[in-house]
């Protein structure tokens, strides 16, 4: 059906309904950003202009006393693969991100499954959750008397096989990482278990009850259902996990206290430990893009995973 | 074939039948248990070990029950003295109230400004603001360090409060720019033709809306700023502005010989707040938890 | 109260041509309904009036006053919306009262209004109940409680029954008319609905694309559609369009008949030219049904299948390819295939240009 | 609108932040726990220069470090500041931002204060930079009892009797030292200390890259340290509390810095009644005897003392026998001035044992070392304690070489 002709919209009356938009959405963007202000200047001021500044640091010879006037190219990203202990820092980074990508996982897991609908499981799952509230300077504290040559370990180990053990987990650089990563773990399982039990009860009822009609056993059900309903769960976990790994501190300053080689122990302890303890600032700021680097990269890769499965659930 | 189910005896049966079928399972509550037992072992550790004094942890197995609950008293004292405790909780307490609360405050406005006004490119401002969170603490150490040293804002409660509001305002804005995009836009066309300035939509209608998120991310917020060491160990260094956690890495380090009592003792102690707002507000938690993913 | 003039009214989103220069009188006290299709502009309209939407081109005046460029909570309107938007974390009387508590009104003339509103909508039970606690049809009395407590000028409406189920749908209808009329109140009301339109108005806004394709009382523009798009769009069933051709006499052709028309009530083209005929389903009589047209043509067709309404009955048949819907009152039950005559009525039938669709009728 | 008022009051209370220092002058420290006595140093310092100077206290270590750093590299040195000796006083004085104070310890050492020795300490090529806040000898603590039950009588003068003591320690039921390796730092002290009883000269050149880590010199005293591992002369290198084998009375001796003393008194070891101090001896008769001093300067910045000329007045009170006198009673401490009355037995005995013997003073391994090294090479020698078999050592010794050699090679 044909409409109506009315004479077309002449450039003038265009230009007018340009200029009356522009206005009212200049007034109303105007009274935006001030409701944005006052977070944006605290985010640029100390957030994204430091980003910037630590990058452009990096490529300086800011040290001790010196100024920061001299340009030193790539000497700083140089200088990391001379390190004599780097291999010992990539080793232990990896320990930590691998470590606290699959072990809390698997843990959180199993005992999400564990603890469906077992009587009493808001109080297992609020006692399991407890620790994540607990400062990690905290918790390494505690944890560093439990893993002491005369500690809980040692004894409930050395009452079990009769006999006297005094190992020094924190002291062995063969422990070290694997019992701090081991605390991680206590401290974190807690909220991967939850999370993945919020995913779990997201999963609808109706593919699970039509697979038990089709006579399918627990595992299956587990392995073909919930776990790929589970998927985009496991990845939003995943992501927190290895960016905790990455950027682990707490934890390894604390307990690593009395362990020679405290600045091997992970990139993120071995770029304070330039930084500070040897006074490299320009150095430190270079380490901190590399970390930063891997973590942005790994994360990335990680969404783009995620994005992926869940493209093919739906 | 007729059911009377007016019989009282038939009814029992069927209930119990549906019992029977609902039976949890003690096999999966006896092995939840026993995990929960291994999994609560430090906790066990840490509450007999504040009961004992330094003469005592040292000679007797960690695993031994305190001879008595008076020294708990002692070690409080102990702790809160020479770590300089008292000062360093009244500092923590002041910089995770106002941090989270400001920084919380902040971004909900900010989500305010960009999801209920008519703002170009919202989405770059978004990303701008956010941006801040794609990186690890570990960039920000130096040029904050001698960027507050430069301005004076190191060592000061100021510059504690400031650098702790700004990291908590991303993670906050990312998640109320969510949960205010769910708000139907209707109530604030509906309280504007009211009468309402913009603040006005902002406090009474879009902040009441949002309370639980708010709480929740208050409460993370909170939780973040309290139990920080990474920052306020490197930009609060003197006595006055001293975190509880710094305080508390203070206490086990080197200088102070204090037995393994007392810095548990002041473990315990830098962790009531924590624990205590998790007790009476888990629902938030738990509810936070879910924002965040 | 105040009247309403919309002057050369235009929306630009962008390229894109939303309203196309509307210009419109509401009197004071008139209930205006704007109605049209979905994306023919109307709500755009309202919320340019309400201030929610800016006036790319033309003036806005309520009350002799030129608001262009003042705030909605400036213009002396209150707002009804579709989904109410009643806010959620108040109670009723909290939602009724927050416009007059922020204008910084005394409390006694706060209550004053609130408890009028209240009475008069009968929500005196559920005042301390939250939104969520309330039903569909409760809903939709506080917000209207909540537009008429603040006394304004001008009430807006944006389709404010569609969520409601039909029957409360027809009571609430009329339960805003007699309060507008009690008001004596200046309404604007959007519905894609011709019935509310037509129950509810004095006067209908018909738009089509942007543009106001006819104005006029209910039954003026049911009698007198201006052109096929308000031919088709008011009425139920949708009036049968079909194409013909002048004959002398004067007569129409189509279907193979010839339809006398009234000489004189239509401006009528050359025998031979081709036009648009169009002829409501009650102007289609079934033999034996209803009263005989005076003046008009026979046709019988083929019934394909009825819809029977219970005092009525529609009746699609088909003559000669062409499907035609009659309407038979006390109906009886026909079957599929079965032959029945009708009478067009000759003194209803609607006759439009072929080539603008405008209608050919002088008055 | 509330957003302004809340804008300006946030800009009110920030100015106010950064107006809070309106002291003359500030003196900035690390040393947590000597609070007591730097407020008395404070309150004097301002007495007797009439300016009004406010103390400042910042921890850890090398925060403070890195303060101070970033403030003189932004030309802003801190009025007042405490430091470190050796290489870290060299670098700091490298900056040109720090008075040069010799009239001031001319005079003092005419008032017969300090001697020759101490301004030795504190200067840089000849020119002393710097007054002393604490000079600390390092002997051997040693518990009387501990001795008296093994049937010691005297503490040991020559290698040998050291050798013999501590195998009656350990006949006696103790473990002859305590050793402990807490806080990242406690490693090199006995490495030092086996170094100067073996080849002082060979120490020091450790210090300045002409004597590399894995050479016969280092070679002699990690065996030394191995030998005494293996004999079982140590406690456990992995315990954080470093003094509860002292306090317990399960080691013997103590191989540390004098103001260990005052520790120790807190913790019920009277100093002289229970705690005496020795030098340990040489291993060859024919090695110089060597003592280890471990100096706390205090530095003023150049463009403040040209400020305020009244800060040299300062500085005059900080060196004196009244700052002295009371930073010791305050917190034990010894400021080296020769003319206060020593804290406690410790100081005295290490006072009279060093005015009989005349030993040589080397500065401390830690500030005499190179600061990027400090840490590293420390380490290293933390590891060879948790792990003292003689593999250990021979990689601790090679790695601290190949640390050593890429040092110096980029000087």
């Amino acid at each position: 059906m044909q409409a109506p002709q009315t004479p077309p919209i002449s450039a003038a009356i265009r230009a007018e309904a340009h200029r009356r938009e522009v206005a009212a959405r200049r007034r109303s963007g105007r009274v935006a950003l001030v409701f944005i202000a006052p977070a944006l200047a605290l985010v640029a001021l100390f957030l994204l202009l430091p980003v910037l500044f630590n990058l452009g640091l990096s490529f300086t010879r800011w040290q001790r006393f010196s100024g920061l006037d001299e340009f030193g190219g790539l000497m700083n990203y140089q200088r990391l693969f001379m390190v004599p202990y780097l291999s010992e820092v990539v080793i232990n980074t990896a320990m930590w991100v691998i470590g606290a990508i699959t072990l809390p996982l698997a843990f959180g897991l199993g005992l999400a499954l564990l603890l469906r609908g077992v009587p009493g499981e808001g109080l297992f799952k609020a006692l399991f959750f407890l620790p994540r509230v607990l400062a990690p300077a905290a918790v390494g504290t505690i944890w560093f008397y439990v893993y002491a040559p005369d500690g809980v370990i040692n004894t409930l180990a050395g009452a079990a096989v009769g006999q006297e053990i005094d190992y020094g987990w924190l002291f062995e650089s063969h422990t070290i990482t694997p019992a701090i990563i081991m605390t991680f773990v206590w401290q974190t399982l807690g909220i991967n278990m939850v999370l993945l039990l919020l995913g779990m009860a997201a999963i609808p009822r109706d593919p699970i009850e039509a697979a038990h009609v089709d006579g399918a056993s627990s595992w299956q059900i587990f392995r073909h259902i919930i776990w790929p309903l589970l998927l985009p769960t496991v990845f939003v976990v995943t992501i927190l996990n290895v960016i905790a790994g990455f950027t682990a501190f707490d934890l390894i300053w604390v307990m690593g206290n009395g362990y020679p080689a405290q600045r091997s122990l992970s990139l993120a302890v071995f770029m304070y430990y330039e930084t500070f303890s040897n006074s490299r600032w320009a150095f430190g700021a270079a380490i901190a893009v590399m970390l930063s680097a891997l973590v942005i990269l790994v994360s990335w890769a990680l969404t783009v995973m995620q994005s992926r499965v869940e493209a093919r659930i739906r | 074939m007729a059911v009377d189910i007016s019989d009282p005896a038939f009814l029992e049966g069927l209930k119990r039948k549906e019992r029977a079928r609902q039976r949890p399972s003690w096999l999966r509550l006896a092995i939840a248990s026993l995990l929960l037992v291994a999994y609560l072992v430090p906790f066990y550790y840490l509450f007999v070990t504040i009961f004992k004094t330094t003469d005592e942890y040292l000679r007797s197995s960690v695993l031994d029950l305190p001879n008595s609950l008076a020294p708990f008293w002692d070690n409080v004292v102990q702790a809160w003295t020479l770590g300089g405790m008292g000062r360093a909780s009244i500092n923590s307490m002041s910089y995770a109230v106002l941090g989270a609360g400001l920084a919380t405050a902040l971004a909900a406005a900010a989500a305010y400004g960009l999801t209920r006004l008519k703002l170009r490119s919202a989405n770059a401002w978004f990303m701008l603001i956010f941006a801040g969170t794609l990186f690890p603490f570990q960039m920000f150490l130096v040029p904050l360090f001698f960027g507050f040293q430069r301005t004076g804002l190191i060592n000061s409660w100021g510059g504690m409060v400031l650098v702790y509001t700004a990291i908590c305002i991303p993670f906050p804005l990312l998640v109320l720019r969510g949960s205010f995009g769910a708000i139907a836009r209707e109530i604030d066309e509906a309280a504007r033709i009211e009468g309402a300035s913009e603040w006005r939509v902002f406090a009474s209608m879009i902040v009441p809306n949002a309370k639980g998120a708010l709480i929740a991310l208050f409460l993370i917020q909170f939780t973040f700023i309290w139990n920080d060491l990474l920052f306020s160990s490197i930009l609060a260094g003197s006595p006055e502005v001293r975190s509880i956690m710094v305080a508390l890495q203070a206490l086990q380090g080197t200088y102070s010989s204090t037995g393994p009592n007392v810095v548990v003792t002041a473990s315990l102690l830098s962790s009531v707040p924590t624990v205590l707002l998790f007790i009476f507000l888990r629902r938030y938690f738990m509810s936070g938890l879910q924002l965040g993913t | 109260m105040a009247s309403v003039d919309l002057k050369d009214f235009v929306k630009l989103y962008g390229d894109h041509v939303a309203i196309k220069g509307i210009d419109l009188h509401v009197e004071d006290g008139e209930f205006c309904v704007f109605v049209g299709p979905s994306g023919c502009g109307k709500s755009t309209l309202l919320r340019m009036i309400a201030g929610l939407e800016t006036i790319s081109h033309g003036d806005l005046t309520i009350g002799g006053r030129v608001v262009n460029d003042v705030p909605s909570r400036d213009r002396g309107i209150a707002m009804v919306f579709q989904s109410y938007a009643l806010y959620p974390h108040m109670t009723v009387r909290d939602n009724l009262g927050f416009g007059m508590k922020i204008a910084g009104q005394d409390k006694a003339e706060i209550d004053r209004r609130r408890e009028g509103a209240a009475e008069m909508l009968g929500l005196g039970p559920y005042m301390e109940r939250r939104p969520s606690e309330l039903s569909g049809g409760q809903r939709q009395r506080v917000a209207i409680g909540r537009a008429m407590v603040r006394e304004p000028e001008v009430f807006l409406f944006d389709e404010p029954l569609s969520n409601l189920d039909a029957k409360l749908r027809n009571q609430t209808r009329l339960e805003i008319k007699r309060l507008q009329q009690q008001l004596g109140a200046t309404v604007i009301f959007v519905t894609h609905d011709q019935i509310e339109a037509m129950t509810l108005a004095d006067k209908i806004v018909v738009l089509q694309d942007g543009r106001v394709a006819q104005t006029g009382a209910p039954l003026d523009v049911f009698e007198r559609p201006r052109n096929l798009f308000v031919a088709g769009f008011i009425g139920a069933p949708a009036m049968n369009v079909l194409p013909a051709e002048m004959g002398e006499g004067p007569v129409v052709r189509a279907l193979g008949l010839e339809i006398p028309v009234e000489p004189g009530r239509f401006d009528l083209p050359p025998a031979g030219a081709p036009v648009t005929l169009g002829i409501r389903s009650e102007d289609i009589v079934p033999e034996g049904h209803g009263q005989r047209p005076q003046t008009g043509a026979d046709l019988s067709g083929q019934v394909k299948f009825s819809e029977v309404l219970g005092n009525e009955s529609l009746v699609f048949f088909d003559v000669g390819g062409v499907e035609l819907v009659s309407r038979m009152q006390r109906p009886r039950p026909v079957r599929e295939g079965e032959e029945l005559s009708f009478r067009i009525d000759g003194t209803r039938i609607h006759l439009f240009d072929s080539e603008t669709e405008t209608t050919l009728r002088r008055d | 609108m509330k957003i302004k008022t809340l804008m300006a009051s946030a800009a009110i209370t920030a100015s106010a932040w950064t107006a809070a220092a309106a002291q003359d002058a500030t003196f900035y420290y690390d040393k947590n726990g000597w609070d007591e006595g730097f407020a008395a140093l404070i309150e004097g310092a301002s007495e007797a220069s009439g300016l009004d100077i406010a103390g400042q206290q910042l921890t850890p270590t090398d925060r403070y470090q890195a303060y101070v750093m970033s403030s003189i590299a932004g030309g802003a040195a801190p009025a007042i500041f405490t430091w470190w000796n050796g290489k870290q006083l060299d670098s700091l004085v490298e900056t040109g931002e720090i008075a040069d104070l010799t009239e001031l310890w001319d005079e003092a050492i005419a008032n017969g204060w300090f001697s020759e020795a101490e301004r030795e300490l504190f200067s840089v090529d000849g020119t002393p930079y710097a007054i002393p806040l604490n000079v600390a000898r390092w002997p051997v603590l040693y518990n009387k009892d501990a001795f008296a039950a093994a049937g010691i009588d005297a503490p040991p003068a020559t290698w040998d009797e050291l050798l013999a003591d501590a195998d009656a320690l350990k006949e006696a039921g103790y473990i002859p030292f305590n050793a402990p390796a807490v806080g990242g730092w406690m490693g090199f002290i006995w490495f030092s200390e086996l170094m100067v009883r073996t080849d002082p000269d060979a120490f020091v050149g450790l210090t300045d890259g002409t004597v590399p880590y894995n050479g016969p010199e280092v070679q002699r005293a990690m065996e030394i340290w191995t030998d005494f591992y293996e004999r079982g002369y140590f406690t456990d290198a992995r315990e954080q509390d470093e003094t509860r084998f002292m306090v317990n009375e399960e080691a013997a001796m103590y191989l540390i810095g004098e103001w260990t003393a005052g520790i120790l008194a807190n913790r019920g070891m009277e100093p002289g009644e229970k705690i005496g101090a020795f030098l340990m001896p040489p291993v060859d008769a024919e090695t110089e005897n060597t003592v280890i001093v471990e100096a706390a300067p205090i530095v003023f910045s150049a463009d403040a003392m040209e400020e305020m000329p009244a800060l040299m007045d300062a500085a005059r009170y900080l060196m004196s026998p009244e700052a002295g006198n009371a930073l010791g009673q305050a917190n034990g401490i010894y400021s080296g001035n020769l003319m206060t009355d020593a804290p406690n037995a410790i100081v005295s005995d290490v006072n009279a044992i060093i005015a009989e013997d005349a030993p040589r003073s080397v500065v401390r391994w830690w500030e005499a070392v190179p600061p990027e090294l400090q840490g590293d090479l420390v380490s290293q020698m933390n590891a060879f304690m948790l792990d003292p078999t003689a593999e250990n050592a021979q990689r601790v010794m090679d790695d601290m070489q190949s640390l050593n050699e890429s040092y110096w090679a980029f000087q």
